[in-house]
């Protein structure tokens, strides 16, 4: 982390209203971002990594309410500004990719339109020059016969591929953030990993910072300098890679990794993880892990729980830290 | 759906849109068409349905087509005029005039008609004795209607006509009859142009029928200018026409409106000028309220009737027909099926004592009386059965059978009503399987003898929905044909008037009247047999 | 293992809260239908008073809905004609109020007869395909290429008008709707999940189409029912302004609506007007109960 | 994909041939049910049974129903769909006739219920459960809920009748407008063409209060579909990523969301312009409007069984057609479809 | 000792616009009694089509499958349901919501196989076997009268296990049963299945994209590729020395949650090549193959043993090619 960071989350807190009440699905989620590096957010399905990233680009739901927090963009609040400027900024300063990108994509506009669409809006050129634009942005991403391709449907093409049209999207206006949500989820594991690829490789190239969002420890292992561990609305843990799979902090983090398929592991030493995701409505504890944590104290019930460094750059949210 | 992403202009783009169209129309309504130039000598007239036919003869001409060829053809000869007590004017079944003829005698043969000789069809051609002969040729061979109508004044074979002169023309008869000289006073005997149709005829079609349902081959008063079959006839003055003064009217439209309401709505808005064929509520209010003027006419040997089928039990017997009589809840049908644009038919005197025809029944509604013969024929339980009524009549048929029905239901008749279609009204009451039906008959030709020879005689016409056969009766009315002594004729009217009130195979209700509703400065309107409009005499004030 | 931006209620295995029983669970899924749409929940309370007056309408009409008083016909709305009386001086509200039971029965007959015979053959289109699709596919079409409304009228023109006849012309220009729908709402299913496992757990295909596929194409179809009767009583009505529907004196909204239709122009707009409200209210409150339906029919909308 | 149209054209309507062929029979069959005997109907006043029984057979009507099929078919094989015995025209030209009338008022409808529905349905759809959504709900569905033939005669009241607004329900034009020379045979277009501005208008106005009365029909259901397909596609993947991608509001509404939400509303308006066609036969009895549903509907009660069969037909191709259209339209929008044709 | 299932030369073609689309292509395997054999390949490879044939709701346009013995292949998918066998072959499904019906119970659906296919059962029978049920795959029992979207992903996989255990089957097909599932309840889950094929002794053929998983709970693993079986073998042999490229180019992108693991790694590049028509002579890897040479595109290479019970079909598997 060196110098201004080019995201800053600062104690960032959401509530869903749904039926049966109020979903806190984020609470106090603080996270900082330097540009070119990559940051992983890790955690199982419903910890709230995506409602984080949805939070950051601004395309929440509209029952969500930022209920505290800011979200800096270089120095800029994103809550605050208004929807104008915000439109602005996506697509051209921070941009996103999503899985599932075969429905990502709209299915009846030539993909080649679409990364014109981008373009035309943030970028200021003539409707010629945003086509060779995305014809070359086609080309960045590995995409054979990228002039014909331009003109293809995402219907016409394997999931993989729609994946690189979709990071053609993200990238076409050299943003300085890209938000990848589960990029590779729902592909084969070998298009998985030429994706993966991609990203790094057009990532170091622009000098962007990514955040990848993941449920596969794995995959954020292999390719991001820090990771965030979400759980339950909670970034429980955040440390350099290395760090984090050396010597994780937070009970979660090390269940989370003993309980990861692996190779030289076998079944009977992979570890569940007792209990469930509490429910995220009405009155929580403190620490939200609690109920499942084996290590669980009396003063883990105390107060308000607080972020802290458990070493440089490693910060645990825990009152008993390993 | 983001936060960021809400669209605030929508809700006003759309209101705008819609609010946009709004106004957009609403301004073309406004700026209507002020295209009144030709108002004046136009005759703006709307009926429910139009003619089938511009040509009287063709197969299937229906009765609108009646009043068209009225006034696009003429005839040798027509009838006069008179003014009616209530000041209006109906044609005068008493005097003929001439049309085409400029005079007629009477010899041992037949007639001979003398032409008028400035008299020229549509297209410019002179027309001739020649043309005269074709025409009453094609309307004796052609059949159907035209040759049927015909034949009531023994008008029936071609080798009865000639033509002795380009200007002189002969029909022989070959007994003397009476009806024959009105009969060519009707809508069928048209004068055609016969140059003209021959050269459209084809092998099959050698008279040319096909051609003249869509053409005007004719020399009347009025041109057909153009016909929307359906839609619109318009007709244009035929400036050449000698046969009689010219017309006031240089151009008649008359449009289809199915819609009652909205034929009563456009005369009240002065959009038309005459409206056919209104409701007789509509035309009661339309009187009353005084905006247009109403002119009603009783129809001539016209009656609406409760018809029984004699030969269907329990309608055979003859106490149950007179119970059903008294059971007719008349004055209910005066007030809120006819709003009195009709002269009551019951209630009369017990004996006839009048010749004409229509007149009272000396019936009465009776519930009491009705309960009572109705025991004495065996059926205090009363039956069931099925009223019909003819669907195209349904303004007055409908709410008719319907008070009958719940009528007929205090003396035990439970009854359903069937409702044929109009098409079919024929079809069915030829089959003569309805017990019980409500329906309207009128004669052309305004005598007694001639409305019983249809409704009651033995011969069990179509329109003896009764199936009535009574030797007696045929008697009395075959005597009252052939008999030239007034007061035998007389009695003998009243003898099968007084029968027909004894047997009651059909219950009299009321004569309805011909309803016109016209915008006030429309004059002329004259009432006539075929119940057509006759522009020639008309005018805008 | 998808995350999404919708806030799926985390599931809870802490408490487990023991299930309630069935009556009581629907009920309950019923009441909240009912509160969180006002809209639905008014069209709920249409259909239930259209019911009662369907069963009791006879007994509420304050006239005998038949018996003419030409003494009093035409009068506009009052005290002891709350709606007025028509041409013969029948009291309108007693002919609204008993047509009701008449109008109910066209309607779902001829639904519940279009609903029957579509949804079989749309299902058995829509899983089996090929051949039996393409015939079935064929007569819908065949139904469809006629204006449906002159199919209708044909086929009472054709067969007589009562009131047998009028629902099952109702019912077979409605057929192809339900055939359509089913067809496409069981195509969907057909590579299903459940549908693979149901055939794996050892049932026939008769059983899979009915017990499995057809209780999950029920909430769509339960619109297009409510729809339908809507339209049903629309087109009985149509019938009957061309001469074609209910005999009269039979009191029906739509047939009243006809015949009131004539006396607009000259002012007597309550003739008209109160049927044609009442058969709107109830046609309106068909087409909005259809929503509600398939809300409470179901399950996946029940937490 | 330019050879892949008109061969999916000619597949089409093959396809669509056994369909046309049931219509014939059926509507065959269906028009010889009829109760109504036309012989004795076109026989006239007091004639007798030979009379009737003379007529019926110079219509034909007395031989056996497979050769009166036989002659009929042959008949449509030369293009003669014989003689209406009510008007005495030639039926396919009196359809011919009539048919522009009806296409055109149902197409006015058609366009109108759009033009209200489709963005109804938008809004309903960008704010579910608002008082947009409840009141286009509401006044969609009150729109579906009346009978054409009383919306139409109670607007006739009001705005011809009591405030004058509207012209006289008296067919497409009013009285003294003279038709424009046909082209196309809808009014409105051959105005234009001809340049005349006067009959442009009356047909306009003449045609606002009956498309109005069609259109409010068509409406519900429109604005329904649009909404459920709009809600969907709002909710969609790549709605979200065209929103990431901070494309303007109005560009991911209509171009991105608004043209797939139209899919299945392009689907359903075939049965929408079925529907209409129906609604229309009354609303043409209403207003006077001279085309081919008055037609059918005085036929069908004088058991006139060539108008009859003939507007079946005629009505059927133009469905057949129509979906075509639709079909062509749907690949036009949804590339899917036409790549897999 | 006899094979449970015994499959041989099975194929699959579907007419397609194109042509035929060979969807799976004589392949053969077998599965012993007890045994757990892991098959793995990307999407369109065929292992959907190969398992909805084995589990004998689609028919083989070609070859045969031997069950305990006896012949079930040639029996329409129609009359299957009501043979024995049916029950002795069960699946569980990928995805547990799509595969349990929503207007069905949780108890409805462990229920609906064991009506079908076992009994005659009296309420309290039922309920006591569904429950028996719900306990051995540790489901608690009050979610019994749950429909399925009111249960979480892990909960719903039990119920698809459940209800495939019913019958008790002597086959399990279990198709990527925990790749909805997050990690957490992966483990139990793949803990439960493995105990429970300890405890009942059952076969299970484990469809899976996830090597580490397939690694964990299977014996034996064969990778199939464009409709061909490339490589099968005892998992510790394939894993350690695989003999085909696609296999080692699938190993290789596994992620390793362990980022000290510094790896050199084949990377695949283009597209596969078409399923339809696919040229008999030209190996299906071709084209995408970094080792591919002329010979692969004039010869399709057999499957040949590289080492005891492990075969490849490659033809530079034998540990000499370029591969090594």
């Amino acid at each position: 982390m060196t110098g201004t960071p080019l995201l800053d989350i600062d104690g960032l807190s959401l509530s869903f209203r749904t039926r049966t009440g109020t979903v806190k699905a984020l609470e106090a989620v603080t996270l900082s971002l330097a540009k070119g590096e990559t940051l992983g957010v890790v955690g199982e399905s419903g910890s709230g990594k995506s409602v984080l990233s949805f939070a950051v680009m601004g395309i929440s739901d509209p029952a969500a309410t930022v209920t505290a927090g800011r979200v800096l963009f270089e120095g800029q609040d994103l809550l605050t500004a208004s929807s104008k400027d915000l439109n602005a900024l996506r697509g051209a300063e921070m941009a996103m990719i999503f899985q599932n990108p075969r429905v990502a994509l709209n299915p009846i506009r030539p993909v080649g339109r679409q990364i014109e669409d981008v373009l035309l809006r943030h970028a200021g050129l003539t409707r010629a020059e945003a086509r060779e634009r995305a014809v070359e942005m086609l080309r960045r991403v590995r995409i054979p016969d990228p002039q014909r391709r331009a003109n293809a449907y995402p219907f016409e093409m394997s999931g993989g591929m729609c994946q690189r049209v979709m990071i053609a999207l993200a990238l076409a206006c050299s943003p300085k953030l890209l938000i990848a949500d589960e990029p590779t989820t729902g592909l084969d594991v070998t298009t998985q990993a030429a994706i993966m690829d991609l990203v790094d490789d057009l990532a170091k190239e622009t000098q962007m910072a990514t955040i990848l969002i993941t449920h596969d420890l794995g995959l954020a292992a292999q390719h991001c300098d820090r990771i965030a561990v979400m759980h339950a609305g909670h970034v429980v843990e955040v440390a350099p890679t290395a760090e984090l799979f050396a010597a994780p902090r937070h009970p979660y983090t090390a269940r989370l990794i003993a309980t990861t398929p692996r190779p030289g592991v076998t079944l009977d030493a992979l570890e569940p993880i007792p209990g469930m995701l509490p429910d995220l409505r009405g009155t929580l504890p403190p620490c939200r892990y609690a109920a499942r944590c084996g290590r669980r104290e009396p003063v883990c019930d105390g107060g308000a729980l607080a972020a802290h460094l458990a070493a440089p750059a490693h910060s645990v949210l825990c009152a008993r830290p390993l | 759906m983001a936060a960021s992403c809400k669209a605030p202009s929508l809700p006003r783009f759309i209101l705008g849109l819609a609010v946009g169209g709004a106004l957009g129309s609403v301004a073309l309504f406004a700026t209507a068409p002020a295209a009144a130039q030709s108002r004046e000598e136009t005759l703006l007239v709307v009926v429910e349905s139009g003619t089938n036919s511009l040509d009287i003869h063709t197969v299937g001409a229906n009765p609108a087509s009646y009043g068209v060829t009225w006034n696009t053809y003429d005839r040798l000869i027509t009838y006069g005029t008179k003014t009616l007590p209530d000041g209006s004017l109906s044609y005068d079944h008493s005097v003929l005039k001439p049309e085409l003829a400029e005079s007629w005698e009477a010899t041992e043969e037949g007639i001979v008609f003398h032409l008028r000789k400035d008299a020229k069809f549509h297209d410019g051609t002179p027309v001739t004795a020649k043309d005269v002969k074709w025409s009453f040729d094609r309307m004796v061979t052609v059949g159907g209607f035209p040759t049927f109508q015909m034949a009531a004044g023994s008008i029936t074979k071609p080798e009865q006509f000639e033509a002795i002169d380009d200007h002189t023309f002969k029909v022989k008869l070959p007994v003397k009859d009476k009806l024959a000289l009105p009969d060519l006073g009707v809508p069928v005997p048209v004068v055609m142009n016969s140059a003209l149709v021959k050269k459209n005829a084809t092998p099959e079609d050698p008279w040319g029928l096909e051609w003249t349902k869509r053409n005007d081959a004719g020399g009347g008063a009025y041109k057909v200018e153009s016909w929307k079959p359906g839609q619109e006839l318009v007709l244009t003055r035929y400036e050449e026409w000698k046969s009689g003064p010219l017309p006031k009217l240089k151009k008649v439209v008359m449009r289809e409106v199915p819609s009652a309401g909205n034929r009563r709505a456009l005369l009240e808005r002065g959009d038309v000028d005459v409206s056919f064929d209104l409701p007789p509520k509509d035309s009661q209010e339309l009187a009353k309220g005084g905006k247009v003027s109403v002119v009603g006419t009783p129809i001539e040997n016209s009656l609406w009737f409760v018809g029984m089928n004699v030969k269907m039990p329990p309608f055979d017997n003859v106490k149950v027909r007179q119970a059903v009589s008294y059971a007719v809840p008349y004055q209910p049908i005066m007030d809120a099926v006819v709003y009195g644009r009709g002269i009551p038919m019951f209630g009369g005197p017990e004996k006839v004592t009048s010749a004409a025809w229509p007149q009272p029944s000396p019936y009465r509604t009776d519930i009491a009386k009705a309960k009572a013969l109705m025991a004495e024929a065996g059926f205090s339980d009363g039956f069931t059965t099925t009223l019909s009524i003819n669907q195209g009549a349904a303004q007055i048929a409908e709410p008719l059978a319907t008070l009958l029905q719940e009528s007929l239901g205090q003396i035990g008749i439970k009854t359903t009503i069937n409702k044929v279609p109009g098409a079919n009204w024929r079809a069915a009451i030829l089959k003569k399987d309805q017990p019980i039906l409500v329906d309207t008959f009128s004669g052309w030709l305004n005598y007694p003898e001639y409305y019983f020879f249809w409704g009651y005689h033995g011969q069990n016409a179509v329109f003896n929905v009764m199936s009535y056969q009574n030797p007696a009766m045929d008697k009395l009315i075959d005597a009252a044909r052939l008999e030239s002594d007034k007061a035998k004729y007389e009695d003998d009217i009243k003898s099968f008037v007084s029968l027909a009130f004894e047997e009651m195979p059909r219950v009299p209700l009321f004569q309805y009247y011909l309803d016109i509703a016209m915008r006030k400065n429309v004059t002329g309107y004259t009432y006539w047999f075929h119940r057509g409009l006759d522009f020639r005499p008309m005018a805008k004030g | 293992m998808t995350d999404t931006a919708t806030p799926a209620p985390a599931p809870t295995t802490a408490a487990i809260a023991p299930p309630l029983s069935p009556a009581a669970a629907t009920l309950k899924h019923i009441r909240y239908v009912l509160s969180e749409n006002p809209v639905t929940a008014m069209s709920f309370a249409g259909f239930g008073i259209m019911i009662l007056l369907g069963i009791f309408g006879p007994l509420i009409a304050p006239y005998d809905p038949l018996a003419s008083d030409t003494a009093a016909a035409l009068q506009p709305p009052s005290g002891a004609h709350w709606f007025g009386t028509d041409h013969l001086g029948r009291d309108i509200l007693s002919r609204v109020i008993v047509a009701t039971r008449l109008d109910l029965t066209i309607s779902l007959a001829a639904v519940i007869l279009a609903f029957v015979v579509g949804s079989v053959a749309g299902v058995l289109a829509g899983f089996h395909g090929g051949v039996t699709d393409r015939i079935i596919g064929r007569l819908v079409d065949t139904i469809m290429a006629f204006p449906l409304f002159v199919l209708a009228m044909g086929i009472v023109a054709a067969l007589g008008n009562t009131i047998g006849n009028i629902v099952l012309a109702t019912a077979v220009i409605n057929i192809p709707f339900y055939v359509r729908m089913a067809r496409a709402e069981t195509n969907a299913r057909r590579e299903a999940g459940f549908v693979e496992a149901a055939r794996l757990s050892g049932n026939g295909t008769f059983r899979i189409l009915g017990w499995h596929v057809f209780p999950n194409i029920l909430p769509p179809m339960m619109v297009q029912v409510s729809l339908n009767m809507g339209y049903a009583i629309l087109n009985a009505a149509g019938l009957s302004f061309i001469g074609l529907g209910v005999r009269p004196p039979t009191p029906e909204w739509g047939i009243m609506v006809a015949e009131g239709a004539g006396y607009i122009v000259s002012g007597e707009w309550w003739i008209a007007l109160f049927p044609g409200t009442v058969l709107m209210l109830a046609v309106f409150c068909f087409n909005l109960l259809g929503d509600g339906l398939r809300d409470i029919i179901d399950p996946r909308r029940r937490t | 994909m330019a050879s892949s149209v008109p061969r999916m054209v000619g597949r089409r309507l093959l396809a669509a041939l056994p369909s046309i062929v049931a219509v014939v029979v059926v509507t065959f069959l269906l028009t010889r049910a009829l109760p109504g005997d036309p012989a004795a109907f076109f026989a006239g006043p007091a004639a007798t049974p030979e009379a009737v029984e003379a007529i019926r057979h110079s219509l034909g009507l007395d031989r056996p129903l497979p050769v009166q099929f036989a002659s009929y078919v042959a008949g449509l094989a030369r293009g003669d769909f014989g003689t209406s015995l009510t008007t005495g025209q030639p039926v396919g030209a009196e359809i011919l006739q009539r048919l522009p009338a009806s296409v055109e008022l149902t197409l006015a409808g058609l366009v109108l219920a759009l033009l209200i529905a489709v963005p109804l349905g938008v809004a309903a759809a960008t704010r579910p459960g608002s008082w947009i959504d409840h009141g286009a709900r509401v006044v969609s569905t009150a729109g579906v809920s009346l009978p054409v033939f009383f919306t139409g005669l109670l607007a006739t009241y009001v705005f011809y009748y009591l405030l004058g607004w509207a012209p006289a329900p008296m067919g497409r034009l009013d009285l003294f407008a003279t038709a424009p020379p046909t082209v196309t045979g809808f009014y409105l277009i051959d105005s234009l063409l001809a340049r005349d501005l006067e009959a442009f208008r009356s047909a306009f106005a003449q045609l606002v209060l009956p498309a109005l009365t069609l259109g409010l029909f068509a409406v519900a259901p429109i604005a329904r579909m649009t909404r459920a397909s709009m809600l969907g596609v709002l909710s969609s993947d790549f709605i979200r990523t065209a929103r990431a991608s901070g494309l303007s509001s109005g560009k991911v509404l209509f171009a991105y969301a608004l043209r797939n939400a139209l899919l299945p509303v392009v689907t359903t308006m075939g049965m929408v312009f079925s529907f209409l066609l129906g609604a229309n036969v009354l609303v043409e009895k209403v207003f006077a409007w001279p085309g081919i549903g008055s037609y059918a509907i005085e036929s069908l009660i004088a058991s006139d069984y060539a108008p009859v069969q003939g507007f079946i037909l005629t009505m059927a191709i133009l469905y057949v057609l129509l979906n075509l259209l639709i079909d062509v339209l749907y690949g036009l929008i949804d590339p899917r479809v036409r790549i897999d044709a | 000792m006899t094979a449970l299932l015994d499959v041989r030369d099975l194929s699959r073609r579907f007419p397609v616009a194109a042509g035929m689309l060979h969807a799976v292509d004589h392949v053969s395997l077998r599965i012993e009694p007890g045994e757990s054999v892991g098959l793995v390949g990307e999407s369109g490879c065929g292992k959907s089509t190969l398992v909805r044939m084995l589990t004998r709701v689609l028919d083989p346009s070609d070859g045969a499958i031997t069950f305990d013995g006896a012949e079930i292949g040639a029996i329409p998918a129609g009359r299957f349901t009501h043979r024995p066998e049916r029950a002795a072959i069960q699946m569980v499904f990928q995805d547990p919501t799509d595969s349990l019906n929503p207007r069905f119970t949780a108890f409805d659906v462990i229920a609906d196989p064991l009506r079908r296919l076992k009994g005659p059962w009296t309420r309290e029978t039922l309920r006591a076997r569904v429950e028996e049920l719900a306990d051995m795959v540790g489901l608690p029992r009050p979610l019994l009268g749950r429909f399925p979207h009111q249960m979480s992903g892990g909960q719903k996989a039990r119920v698809g296990i459940a209800r495939a255990l019913g019958p008790q089957p002597r086959l399990l097909v279990l198709d990527e049963p925990t790749s909805a599932l997050d990690v957490s309840v992966q483990a139990v889950v793949l803990r439960l299945l493995d105990e429970l094929r300890r405890t009942l002794g059952v076969s299970y053929l484990f469809v899976s994209h996830d090597l580490n998983v397939v690694r964990l709970v299977c014996d034996r693993v064969v990778v199939m590729y464009l409709g061909r079986v490339v490589e099968s073998g005892p998992v510790a042999s394939v894993f350690d020395r695989p003999g085909h490229p696609y296999t080692r180019a699938l190993l290789d992108a596994i992620p390793a949650a362990d980022p000290t693991r510094v790896r050199s790694r084949i990377r695949l590049t283009g597209e596969p090549r078409s399923p339809i028509n696919p040229d008999p002579n030209v190996c299906r890897f071709y084209g995408r193959c970094p080792i591919g040479q002329e010979v692969c595109a004039v010869t399709m290479p057999a499957l040949a043993e590289v080492a005891p019970e492990h075969h490849a079909a490659c033809h530079f598997s034998g540990g000499e090619g370029p591969l090594s």
